[in-house]
């Protein structure tokens, strides 16, 4: 697949941890340091060993859609304390510091946007609030993007990097795996195509929910995608795990995902493959 | 009968063995230990067969998950028992196996033809270990699937016992996509045109237990819990410590009245006193009646609105507020 | 299962080969000599170590129906050459040897009838007719019978017993796969059930059409059930073969059958499952 | 190219291995041995690159025969390359594997968005190795169905392009439901309400074939075969010497013009002089055109018209008298 159509002008976007200057961003997986500059014309693919980078939601809308084509739905809803959860630290302390901290009310960004020209609604998850915990909200932001998708005619596209179930919101959260299928199951009726994109890491109730009921699914390489946590799972069989146990490739063998796609090569695959699902009318 | 010494040392000598492990490395393993650990509760109170007193008064959130794992507590298959006829196991998935943690098939329920699904946990020690204490691989929830398309094509209303700490954990579990076999099965519930009625028999633990909980009417045994995580399991996580599992049962909030008023069941269903292991017969007899009264009022409603009917129940759950 | 309904007077059926008496049959698996009359009262399966023995399509009838239910549909339909088919000898005066042998036109009977009341269509398999073998009039008499029992509101029970499709027709066998699900198609969109009873043995492309498309599949204790032969697959894999494979017993294990049922219960099981399957009309 | 040589030998022993262990004990095992054949051949050729001579006048059906399975003939892939823009292909039967001898995925066939499945049986030794020279295990079956539920939701007509010498008849294969996904493959065809038109391109053996066979046009190549057995697995039957071959492709009427008369396929498309080999572009060509025909026809009729016509083509099907 051609790259070329992919390497146009991105939005600058701030890179770099604590013990970094702003310029760069070492690789988590090389530590190669990179130029922040070159990170984001790459897709915050690493140019040495090919490691992709962890985005938050801003990151990922730059990187999927074209260049200002996005428009904003989700923020309206605001997370609750409904079980009044207190642990070590109240749930509303918890989130506003992940608010604080993201900049978003809760672990979800949905909007409407084109990719190379085609209209998509898209909703991204955002690992970096609270490691993208499903709630209420982002439960209810899911099912809206689903059926603002329905009302309008458009492709799904779900970008998903999840810890599992938000533990402060209890069986509310565990609710909202069955929410999303209601909504998800309103676009399948007016036969509009739903891709998933996994992203690291895809976990717990988000895979065995919306993430895997996906028309197509498509996941980025090397991303960690599964049910259960690999610690978990080596407790109960205790025997070390298999190389590459519950990565992207792993997943593609054992038949669970339609393909391993290269971040670079996302907006291509995703436009093409969305242009032939969809829906031409036979006569009825 | 006496449960052999030998199983129960070597059930001991497993969960010491997980403890440990689970302390030193700070990992969560509730769902290896507390199936283990509730088992070995079993063959001790076998061994000194008088019952552990009943608590007095309303329980605390963490008794009633005590009672809800009590040695003794009916199974999905002690309900069958009790309260069918001609249950008929359908076995498979017809893909790759037959899963005992997950069993169904068309039965009589007080008279009434229905399609069950029983997570079934096992009777003794011997079963409840084929059956992983009820906790499903793929192919169970895929099985489950095949049953409610039966169901759906022969109009036999649902009737789910849900009774598991969760999905199995395991590698071939993984490699075979438990969380896509979960998905699918919630997703094959939600679009059914066919009465669903589920009933939260003991543990309702995560995504494993909501597979066949998405019904039209949720119930659930005054003592049984339900819950995005186990309180071990939130314990783990919060204080790296499963014994303060108490204090995640209360911040949980996971017992049967918990989710009446967050609106996440229609109904409890009341236990003998003590609890449901104390008076199978009786505890039977009052699931019995919920469902079958469930039943005959959804068996009035066109499949269209039972479809219907069940995601708007499903849209709705969730608690946000919403600025303008 | 009360096995005391079973037990009712059966027709006589002729039993023994050329060295035995004719009063005597000799268990193929254990070698017991067993009286006719015993076998007949046991539904032919062996008192001493539970095999279950080969039925003939009139024995079938006799274990599985209620005495005198019986109303016979096939007969009319008759196998031809379209092919010219020659090898050692004539397709013709194979079937001719066949017919004479079984008395009827080719490996199928089927007809109408009641287990214990509950009124069935029913289609059998007959291997002694060459093998059971699928072939233009077996394809033909079960889509007639799938079609009877959709127009009559019946269930469809069908019992196989087959090594596979016929050599002789060449591709018009093998098109029998497709026809046979047309016409269950036909049943299954009455919403009426299909229960599919494999009997010793079912390979072949019965396997991989009408037999294992059913609501529910039985099958027999010890019954030999696969799609490739197990000589076959042994070439393949150059291995020797697991003890058991491809048995009925097997297939529950990995999940291919619903159950496997004693000759002497399937009546109760079939009647019972019948009844909770048949459809209750629930309000449009 | 020139093979390597090791490989060719090594293939050969394995032939000679397996033909000895057929003559000695009197057993079928044409499906391990022809596949390995015919690389052997393939290996040989590219070593010797001048093609062997085209028959001339009208070929035998053994002529016919070995032209479908001639070194070089376009594979699946092959007439995809030419055909097709945009080929997506998507992985996977979401329940244990991913099949390389049967894959699939949308597709622009010349410029019309469709639905592929595709036999294919690799193209050098190691790919056909891997894809088991397109004898599909029932993960591939079970992909094909996947592919079939998406191509009906999105209204996307199936081409389906035929090359096997059957389902592949492994230990694993059978342990997995090879007749059951080969059933359950053909039925949801059957039930598409989208256009399906098929093409055997070169071998059409048996259930395997058949599996993603049963479309509204059946199309062959004029040097493909389509059959219940292939003709060495006849042979071994009906003269336990699978080298009588030619008779039995005789006796079973397996070629294009056979099975045109007898119904069986709606168009002969024509292929180069001496075979699809020595013209794969022109080849490609035909089957393009014929494939693209049909489906602007079938895209003007109704859902419903191509499946109760397509049941009806294949309700037809079967030669029989009746008595009255
Ligand atoms: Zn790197
Ligand atoms: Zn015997």
């Amino acid at each position: 697949m051609a790259l070329d159509r992919f390497f146009r002008r991105r939005r600058p976007q701030q890179q770099g941890g604590a013990d970094m200057p702003d310029l760069w961003t070492q690789c988590p997986k090389c530590k190669e340091g990179l130029y922040n500059r070159d990170l984001e014309t790459n897709a915050f693919v690493c140019h040495k060993c090919g490691h992709h980078l962890r985005l938050d939601a801003a990151q990922r809308v730059t990187v999927l859609l074209d260049e200002g084509s996005f428009t904003q739905l989700s923020g309206a809803v605001q997370p609750t304390d409904a079980l009044a959860f207190q642990d070590t630290e109240s749930y509303p302390e918890r989130l506003k510091r992940a608010q604080k901290k993201t900049g978003r009310p809760d672990a979800i960004l949905t909007g409407t946007g084109a990719i190379l020209g085609v209209p998509v609604t898209l909703a991204v998850m955002d690992f970096a609030f609270s490691g993208g915990s499903m709630g209420s909200v982002v439960g209810e932001e899911i099912a809206r993007a689903a059926e603002h998708a329905a009302r309008h005619g458009t492709p799904l596209v779900i970008v998903t990097a999840s810890g599992g179930a938000r533990m402060q919101e209890s069986a509310l959260s565990l609710m909202q795996m069955a929410k999303t299928t209601v909504a998800l199951e309103t676009l399948a009726e007016q036969g509009l195509p739903y891709v998933s994109l996994l992203t690291d890491p895809t976990t717990g109730g988000v895979t065995a929910s919306f993430a895997t009921i996906a028309d197509v699914i498509v996941a980025e390489p090397g991303a960690l995608i599964g049910f259960a946590g690999p610690r978990v799972i080596q407790q109960t069989i205790r025997q070390s795990l298999p190389d590459g146990f519950q990565r992207a490739e792993f997943l593609l063998s054992h038949g669970m995902v339609d393909a391993v796609v290269d971040r670079r090569e996302q907006r291509e695959y995703l436009a093409s493959l969305l242009g032939l699902l969809t829906r031409r009318e036979v006569s009825a | 009968m006496t449960a052999p010494i030998d199983t129960l040392k070597e059930l001991e000598a497993r969960v010491r063995d997980l403890e440990v492990t689970a302390q030193r490395t700070g990992q969560n393993l509730d769902a290896a230990i507390t199936p283990l650990r509730a088992e070995v509760d079993r063959l001790r109170a076998a061994q000194n067969p008088a019952q552990p007193p009943a608590p007095k008064g309303d329980p605390t959130r963490w008794e009633r998950v005590q009672l809800a794992r009590a040695p003794g507590r009916p199974t999905a298959l002690d309900y069958v028992e009790h309260l069918c006829t001609e249950f008929t196991e359908l076995h498979g998935d017809r893909r790759y196996g037959d899963d005992p943690a997950l069993i169904g098939g068309p039965a009589r329920w007080q008279g009434v033809p229905v399609m069950l699904l029983l997570q079934q946990k096992g009777r003794d020690t011997k079963s409840k270990i084929k059956r992983r204490f009820g906790s499903a691989n793929p192919e169970g929830y895929r099985k489950a699937v095949r049953l409610m398309d039966l169901a759906d094509k022969f109009g036999l209303p649902v009737v789910a016992l849900v009774d598991t700490q969760g999905a199995y954990p395991g590698l071939e579990a993984e490699e075979r996509g438990q969380g896509w076999a979960i998905a699918e099965s919630i997703r094959r519930m939600l679009n059914l045109r066919v009465p669903v009625v589920n009933v939260v028999i003991g543990e309702g633990g995560s995504g494993g237990a909501l597979a066949i909980g998405v019904g039209n009417r949720v119930l659930i045994q005054e003592n049984a819990w339900y819950s995005v995580i186990s309180p071990e399991g939130a314990a783990s996580i919060i204080w790296k410590d499963a014994s303060k599992a108490p204090l995640a049962a209360e911040a949980l909030r996971l017992t049967a009245p918990d989710l009446l008023e967050l609106g996440i069941v229609e109904e409890v269903i009341p236990e003998p006193e003590g609890g449901a292991h104390l008076n199978p017969q009786q505890a039977a007899q009052a699931v019995g009646e919920a469902v079958t009264r469930h039943l005959r009022d959804l068996m009035a409603q066109s499949p269209t609105d039972l479809k219907t009917g069940r995601a708007a129940r499903f849209r709705r759950l969730g608690a946000y507020t919403e600025t303008t």
